[in-house]
């Protein structure tokens, strides 16, 4: 139905929501990506064909898509956050988690927990560190400690839905804008200490303010959902599962702004989030929420989507202009900004997919509760893709401030094989890398900023002691080098040749004095880059070699990789202490470069050896040591 | 109207010029390369970066590129301070690496005194990337090359990288480029550019070679100008003139 | 131009006539359309985005030579993508592209000579739950170790 | 306008001081291949000067494409602003007189300015060929 008025929307609300109410049990079984790989929809299929038979009055819910139709491919939904222990199987309003679940263990749900009401013990999330079974998924440690506002409706209800939205009490906070100023709408948000969560972290309140101030005929609302950041996946879990919550925020932008016309660019490697947008979009559409006299007032608006070619720059925003508009990616320097002269050259506000998240919430709330949470310079929670060696992989959102120990440790649940940590990498390429010193900052803008790193879009890459510093600063620049635009000078040449000094030092060809040209270009690249992408792209080197020179020096001095991952100066050898002759390491060598027989001592043949890792990676004895 | 101090001296600036136009306005010297007052600025060379700040900085600087930089009242430049200098160098420094046969690269890079050697390019180009030539091509409506690739791949190709079609062969590319790296031959005959061969129009007097064919096709449909202009060189039609004009002033 | 499949210029048409004509901004989207349908960006498909949308053949070329998502070579018929994000790199994603040199001689955006096969190098697919992921046509591997990717692949999971 | 740059073929004895002065004055290492003035036999003993006329409606001006041939409203004089030019040459082949030559080393164009409002051909010519006249 179309609504008119913004109370026939707020009637349809409460009533899709009593209706909700009634529903005795629902499952929800996360698809997200990883669910999904792991047999989410085989789950979901054996799930509903076993409550067809026993005609349950329930709700199963393939949360948060419901056309588990389409291909595996296009899944890649926004999730329930656990990556790690998927497929998920949330049943409410028990709040039972069942993790790692199988189709032949989805009959015994029906069964046991959806008929007779007694929970599986074996399917609960058991914790490594006391082995006790933890039924509800609150009590969790990795759900305990976060707090959700961006990610609210993420993996909780059906995205292509726009009742269930409503059910839960969207837009709600558009009715409630349309009631306010502008200008209080954009006092909310300077109150609410908001600030943008694509990395730069300029307060979005002031952001819309200037735009509002700035001259022109035509304003533009932008959401920035080109998440380019390897290791960062949370707009795009966030655009595919609450999809309605994004489209909410930039309308309420619009209002504030007084824009007809918005768009959200959604990065090429994420075509699920363009169907669920589109849908969502159409939707609105359909329900008079965008278009023309949104629910009866005289706000026009309308969202196009724009769909990015694989290009990581077009996430700094005078380039996503210039693609939106039809052309090479290429940045333009912001000495002009772009609240003020941005797409078609018109005042534009661009803010990324989180930060449009929020906005709801905060009009909802007002900006005084938002700003309560979080740090003095920095309101608010925070959604991280927390990946790497750590135990518990998966997207979480936490108040800004809480200490990095307790996202990687608490959260986290530490590193895999309980090996010694030795950074965690944030902010993307554009950021740096943390150490051990650094674990208990409070995560926030400015905390990641002294500390020489930066928030970033999220992404949080924990990594131990067999990860090379040395490496990761190269794999950071390979990928730079190959995203770059290639226009000016400072980043094009520059960046080519940070990566060569890496690649030699990767290879044992380093010199003696090379690391102080490495630090000048660096620096030199850092301010004479043209945009953001090429400012920022030392960064990894930077950081690392501010916390991690000693790694650099053995590379370059002794011609050694201290965490065994360069391959031309690696060497692997099998300890004859520890190697218990499992026979494990044999299996996994895809050269077949290890020979030894059951209980009997391995070893390398060092003429077969790619130097790959694999033994090492499976050694469960520590046998396997690098020199 | 605003004031601006460059290196110390003040200057009278209009709103929306930039640092570069002042500066050279008032004869200081910015060393550019892909700078051309004719084509919209695109800041990528970056030789242009100047240091500036401003009263109420509270002493930070930044350094920006003066050929996009619009002056505001109170602004402070330097154009060759320590960072300015550090910069200018470093990027000499790395083109001279992208493209070491080139002599101008090399003449700008000793005279900001080249300090350290990067790993060189061994392709031979002598291309800068300061798309003069696209640019140039792009104003004159042939739109025949373009920026294609990225990254370090980034090069001038005309599509395809195959014959250059919508080129009319008017040489402006050549022209402009700073480095000499565009080839184009000619003969008396022809022109060579872009893997394509252009015929000359020659002049019905002296037969020497004027402009492309193509060239003047392009012009003629999109400059409006009759067609005899371009059939004879500029001494014959002097010369011819010259006996036209002696008979009109008897 | 390598003689390479014939072009299929009905499907193309049918892209052309999604986008109105003159419509400059509509570039990146018409171009992705048309790999969409055809797999990749034959010559013939540029210069009719060309023309169609009224913007210079150079422009299109540089727009379509850009962005990583456009291929100028046909592609084989599964088209495999071994994420390199963070996580999948340190988790050894390098070493699964080695498997593919090693054992089907192509390298990233490489096509195997039977067109059965391209390989694609992609940035995090957000997927790093699964690292080292790769992603074969529709299907997500996940947990690829070391020497192991040709098999999966040919057995589909 | 004050003063009109003006031709007197009669007085020309064909000299070529002119062509000199302004190779001089104007053009690289003396080159007389760059004087904006030109001497041309028309018959016994007689004599025409040729330059640019700096034509109203300048066809140069209007075939440029970057307007890097400008009025210069002081002397009327059409100018080149060197730092505008492309190099494109439509200027040469558009001039309906051969008063342009387009130098391919500089890649600039070369015609008469005038010299800003005081012709140094006109200070040279020894026969009163060439005048400033009111």
């Amino acid at each position: 139905m179309r609504f008119t008025t913004p109370t026939e929307l707020a009637d349809k609300s409460a009533t899709l929501a009593s209706t909700d109410r009634k529903i005795k049990k629902r499952v929800l079984v996360c698809s997200g990506t990883g669910c999904a790989a792991l047999g989410a929809f085989e789950v979901f299929d054996a799930l509903v064909e076993a409550a067809d038979g026993a005609k349950l009055d329930l709700q199963i819910e393939l949360a948060p898509c419901a056309d588990h139709a389409e291909p595996l491919y296009a899944t890649k939904t926004g999730c329930q956050g656990f990556c790690q222990v998927g497929p998920l199987v949330h049943i409410q309003p028990d709040d039972i988690l069942y993790t790692k679940v199988t189709p032949k263990k989805a009959r015994e749900i029906v069964e046991q927990t959806l008929q007779q009401g007694k929970v599986i013990d074996k399917l609960l999330y058991k914790n490594p560190e006391t082995g006790e079974r933890i039924a509800e998924r609150s009590k969790i440690p990795f759900y305990q400690n976060q707090t959700t506002i961006a990610l609210e409706g993420c993996g909780r209800v059906a995205a292509e839905s726009l009742d269930a939205y409503l059910a839960a009490g969207g837009f709600a906070p558009l009715a409630k804008a349309l009631t306010l100023t502008p200008e209080a709408i954009i006092g909310e948000v300077v109150e609410s200490g908001l600030r943008g969560r694509g990395g730069g972290g300029f307060a979005t309140g002031r952001k819309w303010r200037s735009c509002v101030a700035a001259e022109g005929d035509e304003r533009f609302v932008i959401c920035n959902g080109d998440e380019g950041d390897p290791g960062a996946f949370m707009d795009c879990c966030i655009m595919e599962g609450d999809p309605y919550r994004v489209l909410e925020g930039m309308i309420i932008c619009a209002l504030a702004v007084g824009a007809k016309r918005g768009f959200i660019y959604v990065r090429n490697e994420y075509p699920r989030a363009v169907s669920r947008l589109q849908a969502a979009i159409d939707a609105c559409r359909a329900a008079g929420l965008l278009g023309d006299n949104i629910l009866g007032s005289d706000l026009d608006f309308d969202i196009r989507i724009s769909r990015g070619g694989g290009a990581f720059v077009c996430g700094e925003s005078s380039a996503l202009m210039r693609s939106i508009e039809g052309n090479v990616g290429e940045p333009r320097a912001k000495y002009v900004r772009s609240v003020a002269k941005g797409l078609y050259d018109k005042p534009t506000v661009l803010n990324n997919v989180e930060t449009f998240a929020c906005v709801p919430a905060i009009i909802r709330e007002r900006g005084k509760w938002f700003r309560q949470l979080g740090t003095e310079g920095s309101a608010g929670t925070k959604a991280f893709c927390l990946v790497g060696k750590v135990v518990n992989t998966g997207l979480i959102e936490v108040p800004m401030g809480t200490p990095l120990r307790d996202v990687v440790f608490g959260v986290g649940g530490g590193i895999i094989n309980d090996r010694p940590f030795k950074a965690v990498q944030t902010g993307g390429p554009s950021g740096g890398c943390l150490s051990e010193e650094h674990l208990d900052l409070p995560v926030d803008f400015d905390a990641l900023t002294a500390a020489g790193s930066m928030m970033g879009s999220g992404g949080m890459i924990v990594m131990d002691d067999h990860t090379c510093m040395v490496d990761v600063a190269r794999y950071f620049l390979k990928f730079l080098l190959e995203e770059s635009c290639g226009k000016c000078v400072p980043c094009r040449e520059g960046i080519f040749q940070l990566h060569a000094m890496l690649d030699a030092f990767a290879k044992g060809e380093g010199k003696t004095g090379d690391l102080a040209k490495l630090e000048r270009l660096a620096e030199d690249v850092q301010v004479g880059a043209l945009c953001g992408l090429g400012k920022s792209a030392p960064n990894p080197v930077l950081s690392t070699l501010r916390n991690f020179r000693d790694e650099y020096e053995a590379h370059i001095e002794r011609k050694k990789c201290p965490a065994g991952v360069c391959q031309a100066i690696t060497t692997f050898l099998i300890d004859a202490e520890k190697c218990t002759g499992c026979m494990l390491c044999i299996k996994a060598c895809p050269t077949e470069a290890i020979t030894g027989q059951k209980k009997k001592l391995h070893a390398i043949n060092q003429e077969l050896c790619t130097k790959c890792g694999a033994c090492r990676l499976v050694c469960k004895d520590d046998a396997v040591v690098t020199t | 109207m605003t004031q601006i101090l460059i290196d110390n001296r003040k200057f009278n600036a209009e709103e929306g010029e930039t640092i570069l136009e002042v500066a050279r306005r008032n004869q200081i010297d910015i060393p550019t390369l892909c700078h051309h007052e004719a084509l919209e600025a695109v800041g990528a060379c970056r030789l242009c970066t100047v240091e500036i700040t401003g009263e109420d900085w509270n002493g930070s600087t930044k350094l920006v590129s003066a050929c996009l930089y619009p002056v505001e009242e109170g602004l402070i430049v330097q154009t060759r301070s320590e960072g300015v200098l550090r910069l200018r160098q470093t990027v000499l420094d790395l083109l001279m690496a992208r493209c070491p046969e080139s002599t101008v690269i090399r003449d700008l890079a000793t005279q900001h005194g080249q300090v350290t050697e990067y790993q060189q390019f061994t392709d031979g180009s002598k291309c800068i990337m300061c798309y003069l030539c696209v640019r140039a091509c792009a104003k004159l409506g042939c739109h025949a090359i373009s920026a294609v690739n990225r990254g370090t791949l980034k090069e001038v190709a005309p599509p395809f990288h195959e014959h250059a079609e919508s080129c009319v062969g008017c040489g402006t590319c050549a022209t402009i480029c700073p480095t000499g790296h565009i080839e184009m031959v000619d003969t008396a005959e022809t022109r060579t550019i872009w893997k394509r061969e252009f015929e000359f129009v020659t002049c019905k007097v002296c037969g020497e070679p004027l402009i492309t064919k193509a060239y003047r096709d392009y012009a003629l449909e999109n400059r409006r100008l009759p067609n005899d202009y371009y059939t004879v060189c500029s001494a014959c039609k002097k010369s011819e003139l010259s006996g036209h004009f002696a008979r009109l002033s008897l | 131009m390598a003689a390479g499949p014939a072009v299929d210029m009905k499907a193309i048409e049918g892209v052309l006539g999604n986008h109105p004509r003159g419509a400059t901004d509509a570039l990146v989207h018409l171009l992705q359309d048309i790999q969409e349908a055809v797999n990749y960006l034959p010559e013939e498909a540029i210069r009719a985005a060309a023309d169609h949308l009224e913007v210079p053949l150079g422009k299109v070329y540089a727009v379509a030579t850009f962005y990583k998502a456009f291929s100028l070579k046909p592609r084989g018929k599964t088209i495999v993508k071994v994420c390199l994000g963070t996580t999948c790199h340190i988790r050894g994603a390098p070493v699964v592209v080695e498997d593919f040199q090693h054992g089907l001689g192509i390298g990233p955006g490489e096509t195997t000579s039977d067109m059965k096969y391209t390989l694609e190098v992609v940035n995090c697919v957000g997927a790093c739950a699964l690292a080292p992921v790769v992603i074969a046509g529709e299907k997500y591997l996940a947990d690829v170790k070391p020497g192991t990717i040709l098999k999966r692949l040919s057995k589909g999971k | 306008m004050e003063k009109t740059y003006t031709v007197i073929p009669k007085n020309c004895t064909g000299c070529r001081t002119c062509e000199l002065a302004c190779s001089m004055v104007k053009g690289v290492d003396g080159n007389l291949g760059h004087s904006r003035i030109n001497i041309y036999p028309t018959g016994p003993d007689r004599f025409m000067q040729m330059t640019c006329m700096q034509c109203i409606d300048a066809a140069c001006v209007s075939v440029c494409p970057t307007d890097a041939l400008m009025r210069n409203k002081e002397t009327d004089a059409v100018e080149v602003v060197e730092e505008r030019c492309i190099g494109c040459a439509l200027c040469e082949t558009a001039c309906p007189f051969g008063h342009i030559h387009f130098d391919e080393l500089k890649g600039i164009p070369l015609k008469c300015d005038l010299c800003g409002g005081e012709p140094t051909c006109v200070r040279f010519c020894p026969h009163r060929a060439l005048e400033m006249r009111r």
